[in-house]
């Protein structure tokens, strides 16, 4: 295992510091948490938001922290959902008296934790609401569907909402919204290996690929040849399509996702291919987003994520973001 | 059988140690139909529950079960930290204020335990998780006409050794379908090394 | 080699397309090149800036093309520099009526190549200046020192310099004291594949790194066992430090680059430890940037970069800028 | 010795032969004194030269040679690319207007297309580049009192074999310093297959 880390045990409490070093102007680290905020939190009269989830998907989600997007974002061991104490504090720290929206990928972990820190949170009079992000189609069965770079279009969006002085309820809709018409797939060549583990998420041939795969190595639909740039880009595009049933003539938002160690330029390969089926599908491309989003350590492959697009979430995701990770 | 805050305080420290012997193959139970985690979290907040259960004396059971709980809730995360931190805080609840339990306190403190975990996890027997570990220890201590410690460390180790045969409905196993079928469930096998470790301590008392 | 390619002969070309068909509102390509420039090229009596050399290394430079930064990005096959030809078109695209500034790496393909297209600019009446950038500090002897992540510095820094109507005389001003205030070092987990040969570039032991290596593989100072986070954090800061001879009090920026398949995460891991560093030299840090805006295809390892910085660089590097690898 | 424009095609043809026959072996050599993309470049470049000059039938050497110059530096890049297409510019430009040329006249051709190198790179003699091969097979044309196609080849050869020894002052094999040596230069390596095929094609004719 060739990592650049200091003791595998505190790698997350010093990322968060490497982090929160970055960008002071933008954000700052809870004391004594790995709670990442923005550094004017809480913002008075705004609806909170607030995200997290294991670590090793960065930039998500500290580098989504910041005006415009994210108030506060937890994060967890690797690849570990983040503890409700730790959410509980990224919650209370995003309340300016408006509530706060929850943003939560769809695993049993982090739904447990958020849902214990919501708990916590009323039981201090803290008003909050979530959104449950499940846009990979690689699993069948709906209600467990994990929630993978499609998140960050709900970070955008919600935040772009909580920013129009919307109440807690009408950006939970707006999210919500989102999750609705958002659709994505993953593929991977490669596994990655958690820090405090030292062992590959999982293994795949030397020749071998896997589609459908999760953003913590979970299984996908299937494994196969490793096909070309093309044949992979019409893959996935064929899957989330099926699934998605978008009506010709669509206005879509698409994000091309790097996992880890793919290069830009593969991912580039991918959206090329990628537009040109959209356009033969006479979907329209809205705006495009290339390059590492949601992550996976050190894994190579990528992702493709599609959301429909109607004139308030055109508005919403142009709207302006200060966060690092995530600037317009 | 009647167990004090020392003999809970013990319990605690021996199901750490056995964690703490066992990372490695937890986590390979949970690399095969999870992610590789399972040991990691479990070792890291059993040690915190050693930890922290060290810094002072407790006068009663049912503290040294809550801050189990919170140190468990807090440390573990993941999908095992508030499953086993509310399976504890239930426990907790269940003997509130006692100086000592015995088996009766014991028996009910585990049903409120597998009860809660239930609750939180929206899981049902046999959907291949720590539940089926819990649930029939639960119904052995409730069944048993008198406290056997190895009797109940072989049922949960029966308990553990069954969820071999399941398939997955719940957690990330679940992604493995029907794959998931052949394995024993990192959760259930965690669960197994506490009764085991209640049952070495119990033991060595003679 | 697992990769998500096509025919690796025309991966550049493709990419470019890929890279056009993402960011239409920003750049486009110019038809039957590897140029891209930005969407309204060229901008009447502004100094035009013109980077390039081969690719493997994106974002670098296409993703640096836009308002504020650069207005033509010339891509070479992988690690390989662009043909004449090539930069002649993006001289021509660039150039506004005020002249235009190259940037080149310095790297004898990139020189020999930009100086030639320069002859043939100058030869249709277009004039050009130019400025090297060899921020390596791994290589002892200056003149041969390499151009590496420091170049993303005097592509924003003339850029913005540019916009304020400057000449091409004083962007190119600008540009060289850049140059002359920018240090680097990068160091190297793993080496990376060039598509069309489909071999590794370098070998390095299953618990070996190598400090100072360059962006295509060039061999670097010294190979070594594997050291911590914090450990590689200071050689690399050390070695740059002594060879800058930075004042104590000086303002800086700081980039902590991402090679290819380094997580996100041990970037930050690095931060930290180069922030206190700089609080320990008495160094101040005025801003930030950790990511991949360097690459070296899927190399596994990072670089840091320092910046030393007066009122004037300050507000060229504050200034806006819309290249989709560079917003702010 | 007398060439044609239909002879020079023909040299360029085989030359693109060999050096597509020699491609792996050029980009290792390149691995390991640089970036292991020499063999990449050079059969690039004179495939595309090899297809440029199929396009038309050419009336003088001068514009065979301008062609092939344009099209190196147009299709090769890296430093090769502009080093080979400023040689082969200099030969024409020495050629200039020429329907035949005579060995004289080649050998003022490769003398002026080596200076072209030397100017271009701004190199030196025994700085380990392609310029080592060229610059001594000038001086052979130049002092040779007969054309001799084998002993020209024989130069070449030797000449690139020198190369290994040396160690490099140019281009990124000098980031290897004292490790430079040992290796042949691949620019040296692929100036010898330009000229082998030139002996090669010759020899045929008898
Ligand atoms: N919804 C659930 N209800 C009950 N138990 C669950 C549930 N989800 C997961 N588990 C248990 O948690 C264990 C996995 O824990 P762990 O690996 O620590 O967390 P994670 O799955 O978040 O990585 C499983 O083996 C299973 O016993
Ligand atoms: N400054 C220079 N002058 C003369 N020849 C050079 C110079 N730099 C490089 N070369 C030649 O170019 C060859 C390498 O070419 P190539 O690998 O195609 O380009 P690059 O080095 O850009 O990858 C070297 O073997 C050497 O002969
Ligand atoms: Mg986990
Ligand atoms: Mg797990
Ligand atoms: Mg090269
Ligand atoms: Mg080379």
């Amino acid at each position: 295992m060739k990592k650049i880390i200091n003791n595998p045990d505190n790698t997350v409490q010093e990322m968060v510091q490497g982090i929160a070093a970055a960008y002071p102007e933008h954000v700052k680290q809870l004391p004594d948490t790995t709670v990442i905020t923005r550094s004017d939190a809480p913002v008075q009269n705004k609806v909170g938001i607030v995200s997290g989830g294991g670590s090793g998907h960065e930039p998500a989600h500290a580098g989504y922290v910041g005006k415009g997007m994210l108030d506060a974002a937890v994060a967890g061991e690797v690849f570990t959902s983040p503890a409700p104490d730790q959410i509980l504090e990224a919650i209370k720290v995003a309340d300016g008296g408006a509530g706060v929206l929850l943003v939560i990928k769809n695993y049993s972990g982090d739904v447990l934790n958020f849902e214990m820190a919501a708990e916590l949170a009323e039981a201090e009079g803290i008003q909050t609401a979530q959104v449950i992000v499940n846009d990979d189609v690689s699993v069948e069965n709906v209600p467990a569907r994990r929630g993978i770079a499609g998140t960050i279009f709900v970070h955008k969006i919600a935040g772009a909402m909580a920013d129009t002085g919307a109440t807690l309820e009408e950006v939970q809709t707006a999210a919500k919204e989102v999750v609705e018409n958002v659709r994505s797939l993953g593929m991977a060549l490669t596994p990655c290996i958690v820090p405090a583990s030292g062992k590959p998420s999982f293994e795949l041939g030397e020749n071998e690929m896997e589609i459908g795969i999760g953003i913590h190595g979970e299984p996908g639909i299937e494994r196969k040849e490793l096909a070309s740039a093309d044949e992979i880009a019409q893959e996935l595009m064929e899957k989330v399509l099926a699934d998605a049933d978008f009506p010709s003539g669509s206005s879509l938002a698409v994000m091309i996702n790097g996992l880890g160690s793919t290069p830009e330029m593969e991912l580039h390969l991918v959206n090329r291919r990628v537009q040109q089926l959209l356009r033969e599908k006479e979907l329209q491309v809205y705006k495009t987003f290339v390059g590492e989003y949601m992550t996976s350590l050190e894994m190579a492959g990528c992702s493709v994520t599609l959301l429909k697009l109607n004139d308030e979430r055109k508005k919403l995701l142009d709207a302006p973001s200060e966060a690092p990770a995530f600037r317009q | 059988m009647e167990l004090n805050a020392a003999a809970i305080k013990q319990w605690m420290h021996h199901t750490n140690e056995t964690i703490q012997e066992n990372k490695e193959y937890l986590t390979d139970l949970d690399q095969k139909i999870g992610d590789g985690d399972h040991g990691i979290n479990m070792a890291r907040g059993f040690q915190a529950v050693a930890d922290k259960l060290n810094e002072q004396d407790y006068d009663t059971v049912s503290d040294v079960l809550k801050d189990t709980a919170m140190t468990l809730m807090s440390k573990v995360g993941g999908a095992s930290g508030p499953l086993f931190g509310t399976a504890f805080l239930r426990f907790s609840t269940a003997v509130k204020g006692q100086e000592t339990i015995n088996a009766t306190d014991f028996a009910k403190g585990i049903r409120e335990a597998a009860q809660g975990i239930m609750d939180r996890g929206k899981v049902q027997p046999e959907e291949k998780t720590l539940v089926d570990v819990w649930l029939p220890t639960a119904q052995y201590l409730e069944d048993a006409s008198e406290f056997d410690a190895e009797a109940m460390k072989q049922t949960a180790k029966e308990a553990m050794e069954k969820t071999k045969d399941m398939v997955a409905a719940k957690g990330r196993a679940a992604y493995f379908k029907e794959k998931s079928a052949g394995h024993i469930d990192p959760g259930a096998a965690s669960s197994y090394y506490l009764f085991a470790a209640l049952a070495e301590i119990l033991g060595e008392e003679g």
